[in-house]
């Protein structure tokens, strides 16, 4: 082929030697080739555009195939790392462990004169990291507030919240039927229950306990309650009202108490609470209020969620 | 006078620009209102522009301090003066130019509050102080000239706004790297001094850093001026009104880059360091490549202006090649050509657009034998040409003459290539423009007079400022002595 | 791997969360993810009781007698692990609420239906 | 301990009787009370911001206990400035979506949502003060479910449900994460006060002690706060809780929530484990290649979309990215312009988001861009602010976006390897992509072809507090790009308290 | 008061008039215009004629930069090239009024007819490089119409590709006054050289690289090999008259720039000996062989004299190239002669185009019979370019053998003067057969059948009075040899 070629190019040489071959159209008057009016790339046949139309064919069936078997390697080989992680951990149960510093010393020997309570674990949660406490109870406050928001229908301001509601409508303000038995127990077990929560909220300083635990036995009481006698009997003692008023007066004491002790504590000042001798009931300074105003909240938010939930209102 | 007039000439047109779009005037009722509105600001900034010239304000003025070292300041050198000179000459030309032009294309006041205000802007580039204040104005050049190149919101020059976009926002991204890269190596307040800011130890540390910052910083701001990259967006963007082309991307946008590459080159990393370095080496033959390709695509192109916007691109590059020669002649060599390629090349867009305005032709062969009957635009779109290759009598000449000798002088193979590279884009420069001059004046044999029946000169408006422009190109072309020697003084660092 | 079976407890609670986090990623039924994360929960609440044990250790109740802090279990682990129960009780209950609300409006406690759904009726 | 170093503490205190009082109030009487607590809040930071910037920081014991054993706050400078910064831009942030808070939440449950956002910024101080990791776990989890109530807080649920429910799982294992890395930390090393830690785990580290769990914890941390902080593979739930949120809380969600989990992240690296025993794990790396990826991607994914508040929420993912990256480069200077971007950016968003929520009242409430076509022409205001936060996205000088650009080439210059040369190309591509889709977007709304859409003659009625907020946004945009020098000699002038 | 401001009177009048037949109306009509034109060439003829009378003197112009002054001065070879230029100027200006009665647009014709004279005096008086190459630029910008003239598509591809060899090798000039304006201490031509060897020291071969593409680039003009291409495409394509005047005078323009180059900047000594001068002889060499070679091939009879061109100017080139006195002025007769004599062929061919409308040589047979004065002519100058002794041909070749056998060029000096032998051996072939065809067309053609066609005295006038000046040459070379020797003297 090339000796054709050559030829050609010879041509091409004797042309230029000879100079008389006139130019091609230097200027031709062809239809003007502009770039943007060349015909507009025809879509489809670009392999992103095959890509695209295989995804949305049987995208969702191979993802559904193939999810399954990542998500079993993904959780098997996490578990793995977290086992070696604990053959790399300091071993169970030691006095040499990191743990068994001079904080864990501190939080045993000197709670009782710092705190004047006899029990260490309430001593640290509400007197020497006292701070974390006091959000734990804003967490619930949150937490109720989050709910309220979800599940409260507000039917006599008539906010029409989700149409579906209105079907079931029956069902939430249906009472409990009058079922003698439930009815009489309660009537027995509910003071008691109630008795028992205060006990366990008032001891936090002196035996395991405290105001979390003791709020949950309450709660569980007035929630016992509910049950038997319906919303009607339970709002003459404990309605919409008496409710926020509790629960937003106990965190509103709460955090009074907790400024004033780190106010005092944060600039050094002596802060006239009287810690009594240890082992007494009145005695560990603040964390008693502290015990019953937290027992309070906790009482009431369980309340709350479960009438939430249960009614979609108190 | 005192530096705060500085601050006067920047923002005068900015500020009328704004106002424009708030009084709303009518389209078609208060043109004349409009106009005096838009003519007397323009007027008076460029007398205040050549007042600044002749007797210079002394010192700089700062106006904020970004950090500590960095400020937002200006200053009125002999650098400065050439340019902002160059714009404020050109600007009132072309406004009055496109009085008459934009009638046909409508939205008159978005475009003039634009358009004046890129008259601020690229004054603001001018007289900077220092790298920060010239990429601040830099960034909003790109940002005031989007709306004027997609003015006429079709499909077509919306395309063009985002390429136009696109490259100018990533070249001053790129630029922006190379600027951080000098701030480090040297005086952190990047003022401009001639002979550079780059100390020597700072060199002398790490030199590879300070030369890819050089080149970064050569190619952030060569995107505008169109290196060969990157020039894409140019010959895109003549799809705008003529004016907008004619000044934009004869004149400012383009000039900005250039300039751009002028300050950065001489007056921030110093050319003292840069001679003879690689980057040096780098940069000119990319201002080579670009000089023969953007001749070459013009001599392709059959668009009219698309051929003016691809020897736009070209003659850019023989003023970056004039500055990658790093010598105070190479520097007089550029600017000179950066002053007469203003003149020459809006002559030609304005010819083009009278050409576009009176027939609505764009194409080169449809040109045939119209010089008959637009007789003084094609007369002016001669001696532009003529100016353009190079004739003695021009100023062309005088420029290519100056960049010849400096590239001489250099001595190095590299400016010798440089040379040949001139040499063959003039070749191909009167490739594309004298086939235009011919056809239009002397028709081939089956030509019919009947075609040009209703082509005449457009009104006194566009043809008055190209007749300005052309006895301006004879005037410097015949007695460019006092020019040359300001420009002299200016390349060796006395102003 | 001996270390395993000395830290025996720490393990367990770790393989608890390891159940956790795969019910969590494995079935698309809201309820059975909320479970999943009471799972994780209890599992780092057990690494962490486990952490303040001490063999011999007795319980925090500081007696008179007993003086000597090494005697007595590490406190501080139990007083985290209150906190830590309290707020995954508020976040289950947030998460039951937030699908019982889905439920009425979808009728479907599968997540993957339900982002199908949303994403239908939203275009 | 003069009176002003009880300031910190008093705003803390503050938002949290202000949270429990507006359960109480009605909604407008729970507006107002909010916003004189939080303005309070803004005065309170600012006294203490000053106060650091004499004295230096301090350290505030909460209750009577010293480090190892009570619980504490330290006030530096950068922490006090952030406090403040976020402060003031809650304010103006709900100022801008009022109107929306009042026309997309029940009318009952208005205080409700003022609750929230009291929570919410409770919840930042503390994240940006505290010097206890476990405190700092209990505020996450209060974050969560504020933050995940505030995105669900529509009248019209549905795909806001949804929403919120993808937020809260991936929210809650990121935080589940964070615990466990907890509980390892305080497994080995015994406290649970970042000062104590710090120099347990430097000596664990010197004698090479407990390394693995050393390094799981520290990417369990990772990995938990890149989650709630929406680091690129994690940011899926972002798009929809930030696009489909009103206005306020999507302003708020992106400009500071995502910040407040970063910073954490940044002062438990900084304080707890140290730079050098950061870099030998290679933890820096890695975040810096999810930064760089969340950079690009996040830009390109924001090109196509169609919808304004998704696009602005993908170009958040992006934002983020840039945290990151300063973050990753692991030197002192990463650091600074980490900060710098989470202010830039926390004035930048919340602004951009208001300008939507105001061009959604101006195109009948449709969040599509063709609606939006001339919207900034009949909603002058928000087209302003609109086009001043895109001024500073793009790193405009003068604008915010640019101060940041300006510390991150340059810590990234300082690093000088081969992470220095893809961090400089990634900062330019991101520029370029910002600008390929911010543009087009100003061009739309601001395009002549005003008169097609059908709410032409639909013009925007201001009310006072959108005025302000608009108004205050961009001056404080503007401040922040010029008085870039004194922000960052503060900025320097915090870092040791910060750990360095 | 020195003969200066006539400089610039021959220069200015020829444009001034060729504006004025172009614009004002009134010259519309035949008569008129053909009177103008006549008065304006014989007033411009006369001024020149009066200033080779006058001795040789300066003048300053302007200058458009302080080291950029636009100087004219009529040194020997200056007087030469005008007083040809005149001469042909007037022959063919003559010629033209009858010829131009079957073209139209005459009136620019004669615009760039006039146009063109004074742009060429102004170049043969330049007397610094700018000034040159301002004329040169202008020059080709006004020839190239004429080429264009016709209109027709291959005259138009033929005016392009005039254009840009043209432009191409004037831009080459422009490169090597950058390196001269740098090296040589002064840009007016001063016999011998400017160069400054200090300056020079280390840059050698890249100004000997420079040299070669100036003389690339002049020697386009003068057709040498690498870009000759355009020249047999032009040529024929323009009216008679007008190729006339561009193969017998533009061409030596060219050659002009190429003597003012070497002679009057580079300095010859500098290129002596060195490869350029080789390569230079070379190309000239290979020109002159090949050009006769096409011509001999062609048919078409414009084409023929153009190739022919393209080979006798070569010969001037090698003398040039030769580098030595004898050599120099046998280049410099051959100019005058060659002018001379290629203006008598295509004239005559222009004639007979004209009257009997035959391009082609074949056609030719018996045209001596209808047209004898003109052939006679022809044959005249046929036989005076072939180098018969008493024709001025001769002369030249004679001077140009002798100064390259002096030479002393190792190769060159007796290879040069083989090929031109061997080339007028050629040119005989291929000018003697058309004398011949002419007169003796051989027993069978009807020569009674003929009848006369003799052109108008227009056209013969001219003829003859060329035909004259080459016998007179031929036979009293003496006058212009003195005169060429006393400048010769000074450049060596």
């Amino acid at each position: 082929m090339n000796s054709q070629e050559n030829k050609h190019k010879l041509q091409l040489f004797v042309d230029w030697v000879n100079g008389d071959n006139m130019p091609e159209e230097e200027y031709s008057l062809g239809e003007p080739v502009f770039e943007e009016e060349k015909a507009a790339k025809e879509p489809g046949a670009s392999p992103w555009n095959r890509f695209h139309a295989w995804v949305e064919a049987n995208g969702r069936a191979s993802v559904k195939k193939v999810y399954p078997v990542i998500c079993v390697l993904l959780c098997l080989s996490f578990l793995s790392l977290l086992l070696v992680l604990v053959a790399h951990l300091p071993s169970f149960g030691e006095l040499a462990n990191p743990g068994f510093n001079e904080v864990q010393q501190v939080y045993i020997e000197n709670v009782v004169e710092d705190t004047g309570a006899v029990n260490a674990v309430s001593g640290i949660i509400l007197n020497y990291r006292g701070y974390d406490t006091l959000n734990e109870a804003h967490v619930l406050f949150v937490a109720v507030a989050a709910v309220t928001v979800l599940l409260r229908i507000d039917r006599h301001k008539g906010t029409s919240m989700d149409v579906v509601y209105e079907k079931e409508e029956s069902d939430q303000r249906y009472e409990p039927h009058h079922d003698p038995i439930l009815r009489k127990t309660t009537k027995i077990l509910v003071p008691f229950i109630l008795l028992f929560g205060l006990y366990i909220m008032m001891n936090g300083h002196l035996s395991p306990g405290g105001g979390f635990s003791g709020g949950a036995i309450a709660g569980a009481g007035l929630i016992l309650f509910l049950m038997a006698f319906g919303f009607k009997k339970i709002e003459r003692f404990f309605g919409e009202k008496v409710y926020q008023i509790v629960r937003v007066g106990a965190l509103l004491i709460y955090t009074v108490l907790m400024t004033y002790f780190i106010l005092m504590g944060a600039n050094q000042l002596a802060n006239g609470i009287p810690l009594g001798e240890p082992g007494a009931l009145f005695s560990a300074g603040i964390i008693l209020p502290i015990n019953l105003v937290v027992g309070l909240e906790v009482a009431c938010t369980m309340y709350g969620l479960f009438a939430f939930f249960r009614k979609g209102g108190l | 006078m005192s530096p705060y007039w500085i601050l006067v000439v920047i923002l005068l047109p900015m500020i009328t620009g704004a106002l424009l779009p708030i009084l709303d005037f009518k389209e078609e009722e208060d043109r004349g209102k409009r106009q005096l509105f838009v003519a007397i600001p323009v007027i008076l900034n460029t007398i205040l522009v050549y007042a600044l010239i002749l007797h210079k304000p002394v010192g700089d003025l700062t106006l904020v301090h970004l950090t500590k070292d960095l400020s937002i300041s200006f200053r009125m050198d002999g650098l400065s003066a050439v340019f902002a000179g160059l714009v404020a000459g050109l600007w009132p030309l072309s406004t009055c130019y496109a009085f008459e032009y934009i009638r046909h294309e409508g939205k008159e006041n978005k475009f003039f509050a634009f358009y004046t205000m890129t008259y601020g802007v690229t004054l603001g580039i001018a007289l900077s102080a220092n790298v920060v204040t010239m990429y601040l104005f830099y960034e909003l050049l790109t940002l005031v000239t989007v709306p004027l190149v997609m003015h006429a919101m079709d499909k077509r020059s919306i395309r063009a706004g985002l390429k136009y976009l696109a490259y100018s926002i990533g070249g001053a991204a790129i630029a922006f790297t190379g600027v951080m890269i000098l701030m480090n190596s040297g005086d952190p307040s990047m003022t401009f001094y001639y002979g550079g800011s780059v100390t020597e130890s700072a060199y002398l540390a790490n030199p590879t850093l300070v030369q890819v910052g050089y080149l970064l910083c050569f190619f952030g701001f060569g995107v505008k001026a169109a290196i060969f990259p990157f020039h894409e967006w140019l010959p895109a963007v003549s799809v705008a009104p003529t004016p907008v082309t004619a000044l934009l991307h004869a004149v400012a946008v383009v000039k900005a880059g250039a300039f751009a590459i002028l300050r950065i080159t001489f007056y921030s990393f110093g050319p003292g360091i840069l001679l003879g370095t690689p980057a040096q080496g780098i940069a000119m033959a990319f201002a080579m490549i670009t000089i023969v390709f953007g001749s070459v695509m013009a001599l392709k192109e059959q668009h009219f202006k698309r051929r003016l916007a691809y020897s736009t691109v070209s003659n850019l590059s023989y003023i970056i090649f004039g500055a990658t020669l790093m010598t105070p002649y190479g520097f007089l060599g550029a600017l000179c050509h950066m002053l007469f390629h203003g003149i020459m090349k809006i002559t030609l867009f304005f010819c083009a657009g009278s050409v576009l305005v009176q027939t609505g032709r764009e194409y080169v062969h449809e040109l045939e034998g119209l010089g008959k009957k637009m007789k003084l635009t094609f007369f002016a779109f001669t001696v532009g040409s003529l100016a353009l290759v190079g004739l003695p009598l021009l100023c062309g000449f005088i420029s290519k003459w100056k960049l010849g000798t400096a590239a001489a002088s250099a001595g190095t193979t590299f400016a010798f290539v440089g040379i040949l590279a001139l040499l063959i884009s003039a070749v191909l420069t009167c490739g594309y423009t004298m086939p235009i001059v011919i056809r239009a004046y002397l028709p081939r044999e089956g030509f019919d007079e009947s075609q040009n029946e209703t082509a005449k000169d457009p009104g006194l408006y566009m043809t008055v400022p190209v007749l300005i422009l052309c006895a301006a190109m004879l005037y410097f072309g015949m007695h460019s002595g006092p020019i040359c020697d300001a420009l002299f003084a200016v390349a060796a660092g006395l102003i | 791997m001996d270390q395993l079976f000395v830290n025996y407890v720490q393990a367990a609670a770790v393989i608890i969360y390891g159940i956790g986090f795969f019910t969590l990623f494995f079935n698309p039924n809201m309820i059975k993810k909320i479970i999943g994360f009471d799972m994780m929960d209890s599992g780092i609440f057990l690494f962490l009781t486990a952490q303040g044990f001490l063999y011999g250790g007795h319980d925090p109740i500081v007696d008179p007698e007993l003086v000597g802090a090494q005697n007595y279990i590490n406190p501080l682990p139990t007083g985290l692990v209150l906190t830590g129960i309290v707020v995954g009780v508020s976040v289950s209950a947030f998460m039951l609420a937030l699908t019982v609300r889905l439920y009425y409006r979808y009728h479907t406690l599968n997540l993957d239906e339900i982002i199908r759904l949303a994403r239908k009726e939203e275009d | 301990m003069e009176l002003v170093q009880n300031f910190p503490l008093l705003s803390i205190i503050i938002m949290t009787s202000c949270g429990a009082i507006c359960t109480l109030l009605k909604g407008k009487a729970a507006k107002w009370y909010c916003l004189v607590c939080l303005a309070a809040t803004l005065a309170l930071n600012l006294f203490a911001f000053f106060y650091t910037l004499q004295n230096g920081a301090y350290v505030y014991y909460m209750g009577r206990w010293s480090a190892p054993w009570g619980n504490e706050i330290k006030v530096g400078v950068i922490e006090a400035l952030l406090a403040s910064a976020f402060a003031f831009v809650m304010i103006l942030s709900v100022l801008g979506g009022l109107e929306h808070i009042l026309e997309d939440v029940e009318s009952t449950k208005v205080n409700l949502y003022f609750v929230m956002i009291a929570f919410l910024m409770l919840t930042l101080l503390i994240l940006v003060y505290t010097n206890d990791i476990f405190t700092a776990y209990v505020f996450v989890e209060i974050n969560t479910i504020a933050s995940c109530a505030l995105v669900m807080m529509r009248y019209k649920p549905g795909k806001t449900l949804v929403a919120t429910t993808k937020y809260m799982i991936m929210s809650l294992l990121g935080s589940s994460l964070f615990l466990f890395a907890v509980c390892i930390l305080y497994n080995i090393t015994g406290h649970l006060l970042m000062e104590p830690m710090g120099q347990e785990v430097r000596r664990l580290y010197a004698e090479g002690q407990y390394l693995f769990p050393l390094t799981v914890a520290i990417a369990f941390m990772g990995v938990g706060l890149s989650i709630k902080g929406a680091l690129f593979p994690f940011h899926t739930w972002l798009p929809d809780a930030h696009g489909s949120a009103t206005t306020t809380s999507s302003a708020v969600l992106s400009g500071l929530v995502l910040k407040g989990y970063i910073f954490l992240l940044i002062k438990i690296y900084c304080r707890v484990i140290g730079l050098d025993v950061l870099a030998g794990d290679h933890m820096p790396d890695v975040l810096f290649l999810f930064g760089a990826a969340a950079m690009v991607i996040g830009s390109v994914r924001a090109m196509q979309q169609t919808d304004l508040k998704r696009l602005l929420a993908y170009s958040s993912i992006s934002q983020v990215g840039y945290i990151f990256v300063g973050l990753g480069l692991g030197t002192e200077a990463g650091i600074a312009a980490a900060i710098v971007q989470i202010l830039a950016h926390a004035v930048t968003k919340p602004m951009l988001f208001c300008a939507a929520g105001g061009f959604m009242n101006v195109s009948g409430g449709s969040r599509k861009l063709q609606d939006m076509t001339g919207a900034g022409r009949r909603d002058p205001l928000s087209g302003a602010a609109f086009l001043v936060g895109v001024f500073s996205m793009i790193g405009i000088p003068l604008f915010a976006g640019f101060t940041t650009k300006l510390t991150l080439t340059q810590a990234a210059l300082g690093h000088g390897s081969v992470k220095c040369v893809l961090a400089l190309i990634v900062i330019i591509v991101s520029t370029v992509l910002n600008a390929l889709y911010y543009i087009p977007t100003v061009s739309t709304l601001f395009s002549a072809r005003n008169d097609l859409t059908p709410y032409r003659n639909r013009y925007a009625h201001y009310h006072v507090p959108y005025v302000a907020a608009m108004v205050l946004f961009m001056i404080v945009n503007i401040c922040v790009g010029t008085l870039a020098g004194p922000l960052l000699e503060a900025i320097y002038a915090g870092l040791p308290s910060l750990g360095m | 008061m020195n003969a200066g401001f006539l400089f610039v009177l021959p220069v200015i009048i020829p444009v001034i008039a060729g504006l004025l037949v172009y614009f004002r109306p009134e010259y519309r009509e035949e008569a008129k215009r053909v009177a103008f034109v006549r008065i304006m060439l014989c007033v411009t003829a006369a001024f020149v004629f009066l200033i080779d009378l006058l001795p040789e003197a300066g003048l300053h112009l302007f200058s458009l930069t302080p080291e950029l002054p636009v100087l004219f001065q009529s040194d020997g070879m200056a007087k030469i090239f005008i007083t040809l230029v005149a001469v042909m100027w007037l022959a063919s200006g003559f010629f033209s009024f009858e010829y131009m009665k079957h073209e139209e647009n005459h009136q620019r014709y004669y615009l760039f007819f006039l146009c063109s004279f004074g742009v060429l005096v102004g170049l043969g008086l330049s007397a610094n490089y700018l000034t040159m190459y301002m004329f040169y630029e202008l020059m080709t910008l006004l020839t190239m119409p004429l080429v264009l003239h016709s209109g027709k598509k291959e005259a138009v591809q033929a005016a392009f590709k005039y254009l840009f060899y043209s432009v191409f090798g004037a831009l080459m000039g422009l490169l090597g006054f950058f390196f001269i304006y740098n090296y040589g201490t002064t840009i007016t031509f001063t016999a011998g050289g400017v160069l400054d060897m200090a300056k020079v020291a280390g840059h050698e071969n890249k100004l000997l690289a420079v040299v070669f593409l100036v003389v690339l680039g002049f020697g386009t003009k003068a057709g040498m090999f690498p870009l000759h291409a355009w020249l047999p495409t032009a040529h024929p394509v323009a009216p008679a008259p007008a190729s006339a005047v561009l193969s017998g005078v533009i061409t030596k323009a060219g050659i002009l720039g190429v003597v003012r180059v070497i002679y009057y900047l580079i300095g010859p000594d500098f290129i002596r000996g060195t490869w350029v001068q080789y390569a230079w002889l070379g190309l000239a060499l290979a020109t002159v062989f090949m050009g006769s070679m096409m011509a001999y091939k062609e048919k078409v009879l414009k084409k023929r004299l153009a190739y022919s061109t393209v080979s006798q100017v070569s010969y001037v080139m090698f003398g040039l190239a030769v580098l030595n006195q004898a050599a120099f002025i046998g280049a410099i007769l051959h100019v005058v002669f060659h002018s001379f004599i290629k203006d008598v062929l295509f004239l005559a061919a222009g004639a007979i185009i004209y009257k009997t409308g035959r391009t082609n040589v074949t056609e030719l047979k018996g045209i001596g019979k209808e047209m004898p004065i003109v052939m006679w002519c022809f044959a005249l100058a046929s036989l005076g370019l072939v180098g018969i002794p008493p024709l001025a041909g001769f002369v030249s070749k004679w001077y140009l053998a002798v100064g390259s056998l002096e030479s002393g060029v190792p190769f060159f000096n007796w290879f040069g003067p083989v090929i031109l032998l061997a080339s007028a051996l050629l040119t005989a072939g291929y000018l003697l057969t058309i004398v011949i065809d002419a007169f003796f067309p051989g027993s069978d053609f009807p020569m009674d059948t003929l009848t006369k066609k003799e052109p108008s005295y227009y056209m013969t006038v001219p003829l003859i009075a060329l035909t004259f000046f080459i016998v007179w040459l031929g036979l009293f070379p003496g006058g212009l040899y003195s005169m060429i020797e006393s400048f010769a003297a000074s450049v060596f």
